[in-house]
Parts: structure tokens; C-alpha cells; sequence
């Protein structure tokens, strides 16, 4: 089982990583997004910073519901998945693959790439450290939460969509935690408020490994016997 | 020297900048180098496993342009 | 003399003849590249004095306006290889697009960065939103869009085509990089590090710049070849596999 | 794998599909080494049961079940489906693609091989899927029976694309699984010319 779990990893992030992957591009849609910011909104200063710790977890976010649709989609659509769902893996783990494969591929780069981010937003680079902090730890919660939308519509047409419809009001905690822990980094407040934070940023990743993958299974049973 | 290194007090500036430099043109030239050596000895060896049969097929870019 | 200018034009792009011109051209190339590169450190690191306002800080500038310099000749040589692409269907064009692109991608980057190392001590901040960055930093994501599209076509001749069009598009950039300055005045800091365009520059400045861009732009093109030669012998590669799926049966 | 004692059972299987009723009250059996053809129009089920009994559709009614098997097993997880879709990526090596459903599937790591020669593969081993015709992708993934070993092939319409090399070679796999006491269920229009066939006819009057 062990062997299965790491053989289908290792695939899914070989197939993400490599030729028209979703894994650089959402890098690229990050950094394009953040960037434009500035431009919108003008480029001074102090405003930008206040603005940073946001446009940056926004940024975050929507890059990574834009690679989500094929979480499963690519597999069910090709026939892969009839094969998978055949194997010795549970669905609960094939969905903890997948999760986990599309963390390494999106949420992990867009961890490393935040702080170019942080300085073209001006963050304080004292902050940068807590913004990749509970980047790193908020990440897996939008991978594994997403792994849920992404098994609801699968085989839905147009299902980017509708999955980040169903997904966006799951990632608000994700949000408000993770931009809390930067900003209270960023006030100052390094000891209490920030711990807090990135502590109940842990507890919802935590939650979302536990509750995700159940939930993406029982949702692809559902659609696709 | 030392003094050279000091850079008048912007050595972390300059010497990052032009390490970065080093390391990124370096990074650059291994890769394609790299790059080259991998695809020619591909062709290589698809061209002895070939036998010179397919000669017309191992013809890069468009045949039209001949 | 009876070769239209067309014929002969196609006649240097085939790819046999330009692996063989190529070759040849290469350990001189590369020879080239590394003397001036050496002079041109030598007098940027050693032999020119520190500028009177910003002191040693200038050094930084011996390789960002070179790179800075790389980041638009390489669009230039990728917009224009793309235009002949489209236009006479050449087919070296798109090898010599496509090769161009991350040699300026990663020179683009290094403006960039050495910018930002440039600009902290001087301006004390390590990124400015004017025009002339902001232009640069759509540039960068140009070429990595650009790199995208070739990686996501798995035809060569059809992304050839949509990358040519998209490098065409974006070459518009181009003068507005160059122009920036004059045109957005009120997002430009006039104390910026860029008034190097003007001609107020030291000649004991202008030799080691004027080295180093040389160095680099011999670089630029040294690469420029081993990347086209890596590309052709890529699609060898290809249409070899290919051939061998043919015969392996239906 | 001791399968001289297996036995395929299908009791009293119905199908509804899209508020449809495709068949009702199918029943049959298979024993180890034989095979079961299925036969009938387009659109009387033998996709349908197929996936029924590779647990990909729900069984609406009746059970399905592989008596001597692994008790700790599923009947999905015995079975080896070939359907429609080839499962292919196009940027995996023919062999990378063996490979990993061979890591996948728990099979032996010389298995992928052994799986290359079966489908007469081994000349294509490195090329990218993407450069393969439909035949070579049929063959692929019918090379994808030999990665590990399942005792009840499910077969959809495996002799699709094949040229007639191809579909001999496929006939001599199928036997020599038989022969090594597997099952196999397949839908085809082809005579296989399997020693060990039964044939299974649907029609659209089982449904009403």
C-alpha cells in the first residue's frame, strides 16, 4: 500500500511539474496578480504595505484554486482514475495523494516565491519570515480543502468554476488566520498575537488532512459509480 | 585588498550583485551545455538504432524548406 | 546568380549548414566572449574609480545595465526571429526565437535583481513602482509566459506559431521600457538611479561599461547558438522517435 | 496466485442507468480457465456489467461475487479492466507507463518487462505515449494486464484499433492467462476463437 501511495505521488508531481503542468503556471498567475496590485491601486508606500499582507494571501489563494479542477478531472477524464479506484488504495488515500502532490507542485512554490512578493509590496522584511511561516503552514489547508471542490465537480463541464464557487468560502479562515499572523508580525505584536495565529492556522490544516480526503472519496463514490 | 573588498562600505551590495551575476550566467551556460550534450547523444544513438533507414524522417525542422 | 534573394535567404537556414557554420563559429565565439568578459571585470572591479555621488555603489552598474542592456536584445532578437517565422516561414526562425528566450528571461532577472541591490543603498528601498521597473518586470513575465506557451504545445510547429504571435504582441513593451521615462512622469523618481541615460557619464566610467556590454552581448550570442544547436538536434530527436513509432508497428 | 478453485458468480444482477433500466435478473457463472464472451446490441449492457463487476458502477440490484478468491479482497481488486478510455498520459514513456502501474498495482518490479514483450512493446519502451498511434495505445494498455498479476481480466472491446498481428497476439495472452487458471470477461464482436468460451447474449428484451 505504501508502495502504491508513493508510486501515484510521484507520478502526479512528475505530470505537474513537467510539460504544460499546472505547477509553474500558478507561480506565474501568482506573481502576475500581486504585481498588478500596484498598478491599480498606485504605487505608494505605506499604502502598500498596509495592503501587503492581504494581496499577498489573496494572491495566494486564487493561485492555487486555478490548478485545482484538474486534481481529479485529468485522471477521470483520460480513464486513469477507473484504474486507480480499482487498486489497492483506499479512494480516502488516492485523495491523499493527490492533495499532497498538488501541495508540492503549487502551494510550495508559491510559499518560496512569496517574499520576491513581499519586497516588490514593501512588507517589512522583518515580517517576511512569519509570512512564510504561516504560508507554509496554511498552504496544505488550501490543497487539501480544494481536494474536496475538485472531487464535487468532477466531470462537471466548465468545473474551475464552479470548484472555486464551492471552495472560496472554505479558504475565509485560511485567509483571516494566515493574513492575521502576518499583520500582527508586521504591528509588532510578534510574541502573543502572531502565535495565536499561526497556531490556528496549524489546527485547520491539521483538520482539513484529517477531514479532506474523506470528504473528496465520499464525493467521488457519489459522482462516479 | 582589503579595502577592495570592503567596497567602501557597500560589500554586501556589490559582491551579492555580482555573485548573483556568476551564479546565474553559470547556471545558464551548465544548463544549455547540458542540454546540448543530452539531445545529441539522443540523436545519436536513434540514428545508429535506426540504421540510416529513416534518414528522410531524421531531417530536422520542415521538409518543404529544402 | 540564379538563386532568388528568397532562395538563398532559405539556402544559409538550412539546418545542416547552419550545424556545420555554427560549429565553427563557436570556440572563437566563445574565446571572444571570455577575453572581454575578463577585461571588462578587470576595469569594473579594479581599474575605475568609484563615482564621486554614489561612491562604490557604482560597481553594480558594470552588470545591471549590461544585463538590463540583454533583457531587451533578447526580446528584440525573439520578436524579430518570430516575425520572420510568421512571415517567411523560415526554419531556423522559431529555433532561434525560442532559444532566445530564457537567455533573456534570466538576464531580465538579473536587471532586476542587481537593480534592487542597487537601488536599497541609494534609495534606500529595495523596489520602486516606476515606470521603468514596472516595465521590466512585465518583460520578465513576457518571456516566462512566452516559455510557457512553448512548453504547453506539444507540437513544435504549432507552438511555434502561437508563440511567434504572442512574442509579437508583446513587443510593443519593448519602446515603452525605453520611453518610460520620458512618458510617465509622475510614477518616475526623478532621483533615480537611471540617469545614466542622459550623456552626463565619466569616460573612466564608459570603458569598463562599454567592455562589459560587449562581453555580455558576445555571451548573449554564444549561448544563443549552443541553445539553437540543442533545439535542432531536439526536434532530430523528435521526428527520430517518431519514425520509430511508425515502424514499430500499427 | 491458486486459482484452480475460482468462481466468478453473478446472481440476479440489475442495471438502471440515467433512470433507465438496462437489464434486470442476470445471472451467471464463470470457472477458473474459462471465459465468458458478451455479446448483443449497442446499448443492451456489456459495458454496463463490465463496470458493474470492476465495482465502477453502482450494482443496482443483485450481488457479485469471486468465490476462492482473496477474502480480504474486493472483487475490483482482483480484476484487471481494459475499457474505452486507454488511462494514458501522453508525456510518460511506454515504459515509465508500466512501470508505475506496475508500483501501483503491487506487481513485481521485472513484471513491466515481461508486460513489453507481451504486446510486442519493447521497440517503443522509451518513446513518449504522445508518439503512439491508437493500435500502439490499444496495445499499451492491454500490456497493462501483465504488470501485476489479477486473476479476472474484464475486457471491453480489446481488439479495437489492433491490426491483425496484434489481435493474435492478444488471442495467445488470453489463452495463456486461461491456462494459467485466470477468467475473463470480455465484450467484443470478434471471435476470439478462445478454447474455453462461453458466450453471454444481452438483449434489450431482459429489460422488460
Amino acid at each position: 500500500m505504501r508502495r502504491a501511495f508513493l508510486a501515484l505521488l510521484a507520478r502526479d508531481i512528475r505530470l505537474a511539474a513537467g510539460m504544460g503542468g499546472g505547477g509553474g503556471m500558478a507561480v506565474l498567475f501568482f506573481l502576475t496578480v500581486v504585481a498588478i496590485v500596484p498598478l491599480g491601486v498606485g504605487p505608494d508606500r505605506p499604502v502598500l504595505e498596509l495592503l501587503a499582507p492581504g494581496m499577498l494571501w489573496v494572491g495566494l489563494l486564487l493561485a492555487s484554486l486555478l490548478t485545482l479542477d484538474r486534481m481529479f478531472q485529468a485522471d477521470v477524464e483520460d480513464g486513469s482514475f477507473d484504474l486507480l479506484s480499482m487498486g489497492p488504495l483506499p479512494l480516502e488515500l488516492v485523495a491523499v495523494a493527490k492533495s499532497l502532490a498538488h501541495w508540492v507542485v503549487t502551494g510550495l512554490p508559491l510559499v518560496i516565491a512569496a517574499p520576491v512578493l513581499g519586497i516588490l509590496l514593501n512588507l517589512p522584511p522583518a515580517t517576511m519570515p512569519y509570512l512564510m511561516l504561516a504560508m507554509l503552514v496554511g498552504t496544505p489547508a488550501l490543497s487539501f480543502i480544494g481536494a474536496v471542490g475538485a472531487a464535487l465537480t468532477v466531470g462537471v463541464r466548465r468545473g474551475g468554476l464552479l470548484a472555486s464557487l464551492l471552495v472560496l468560502p472554505f479558504y475565509i479562515p485560511v485567509l483571516i488566520f494566515g493574513v492575521g499572523a502576518v499583520e500582527a508580525a508586521a504591528g509588532g505584536f510578534e510574541g502573543q498575537a502572531a502565535r495565536q495565529a499561526l497556531l490556528f492556522l496549524a489546527a485547520i490544516t491539521l483538520a482539513a488532512i484529517a477531514i479532506g480526503p474523506l470528504g473528496a472519496a465520499a464525493a467521488l463514490r457519489a459522482i462516479l459509480r | 585588498m582589503e579595502e577592495f573588498f570592503h567596497m567602501g562600505g557597500y560589500a554586501a551590495y556589490v559582491w551579492t550583485s555580482y555573485g548573483l551575476a556568476a551564479a546565474v550566467i553559470l547556471a545558464l551556460v551548465w544548463q544549455s551545455l547540458c542540454d546540448w550534450r543530452r539531445q545529441s547523444s539522443l540523436a545519436a544513438e536513434l540514428e545508429k538504432a535506426a540504421g540510416g533507414r529513416v534518414r528522410r524522417a531524421a531531417a530536422p525542422a520542415r521538409e518543404d524548406d529544402r | 546568380m540564379s538563386l532568388t534573394a528568397a532562395q538563398r535567404f532559405h539556402a544559409y537556414a538550412n539546418p545542416a549548414r547552419f550545424m556545420a557554420l555554427s560549429e565553427r563559429l563557436l570556440a572563437p565565439l566563445s574565446v571572444l566572449t571570455l577575453l572581454t568578459l575578463g577585461a571588462g571585470l578587470w576595469f569594473a572591479l579594479f581599474s575605475s574609480p568609484p563615482d564621486y555621488q554614489q561612491g562604490e555603489t557604482v560597481r553594480i552598474m558594470y552588470v545591471h545595465v549590461p544585463s538590463a542592456w540583454l533583457a531587451m536584445l533578447g526580446y528584440s532578437v525573439m520578436a524579430l526571429a518570430s516575425a520572420v517565422a510568421l512571415i517567411f516561414r523560415h526554419p531556423l526562425a522559431d529555433v532561434a526565437a525560442k532559444s532566445a528566450a530564457p537567455i533573456g528571461a534570466a538576464f531580465t532577472f538579473l536587471a532586476l535583481a542587481t537593480g534592487s541591490l542597487w537601488g536599497k543603498p541609494m534609495w534606500g528601498t529595495w523596489w520602486e513602482w516606476d515606470a521603468r521597473m514596472t516595465s521590466v518586470l512585465i518583460l520578465f513575465f513576457l518571456y516566462l509566459g512566452y516559455m510557457a506557451l512553448w512548453a504547453t504545445i506539444e507540437d513544435p510547429l504549432r507552438a511555434a506559431r502561437a508563440a511567434a504571435v504572442l512574442a509579437l504582441a508583446g513587443a510593443i513593451n519593448i519602446p515603452v521600457i525605453r520611453y518610460s521615462v520620458v512618458w510617465w512622469n509622475t510614477l518616475h523618481q526623478p532621483a533615480s538611479v537611471f540617469r545614466m541615460d542622459g550623456p552626463t557619464i565619466a569616460p573612466s566610467m564608459l570603458l569598463p561599461l562599454g567592455l562589459m556590454a560587449a562581453g555580455f552581448t558576445l555571451l548573449f550570442f554564444t549561448l544563443h547558438l549552443v541553445r539553437m544547436r540543442a533545439e535542432i538536434m531536439r526536434r532530430r530527436v523528435r521526428n527520430l522517435r517518431l519514425a520509430r513509432a511508425d515502424e514499430g508497428g500499427l | 496466485m491458486t486459482t484452480s478453485d475460482l468462481r466468478l458468480a453473478a446472481h440476479d444482477l440489475a442495471c438502471i442507468r440515467g433512470g433507465r433500466l438496462v437489464f434486470e435478473g442476470l445471472s451467471f457463472e464463470l470457472a477458473a480457465g474459462h471465459a465468458l464472451v458478451l455479446t448483443g446490441a449497442n446499448g443492451a449492457g456489456k459495458s454496463s456489467l463490465l463496470r458493474q463487476i470492476a465495482g465502477l458502477l453502482e450494482v443496482t440490484e443483485g450481488r457479485i461475487e469471486l468465490q476462492g478468491g482473496d477474502p480480504e479482497l474486493g472483487v475490483a481488486e482482483q480484476a484487471h479492466y481494459v475499457g474505452h478510455l486507454d488511462g494514458l498520459k501522453p508525456m510518460m514513456s511506454v515504459v515509465e507507463t508500466l512501470r508505475f502501474w506496475g508500483g501501483f498495482l503491487g506487481g513485481p518490479a521485472e513484471a513491466a518487462d515481461a508486460a513489453l514483450d507481451a504486446m510486442a512493446l519493447a521497440p517503443l519502451a522509451d518513446l513518449p505515449v504522445a508518439y503512439l498511434s491508437a493500435g500502439q495505445k490499444r496495445r499499451l494498455s492491454l500490456a497493462r494486464l501483465a504488470v501485476a498479476p489479477r486473476p479476472l481480466w474484464l475486457l471491453d472491446e480489446p481488439s479495437v484499433a489492433l491490426d491483425a498481428a496484434s489481435v493474435a497476439r492478444l488471442k495467445d495472452f488470453m489463452s495463456a492467462h486461461l491456462a494459467a487458471g485466470g477468467l475473463i470477461v470480455a465484450a467484443t464482436h470478434l471471435d476470439l476463437g478462445l478454447a474455453m468460451a462461453a458466450e453471454l447474449r444481452l438483449t434489450r428484451e431482459m429489460a422488460s
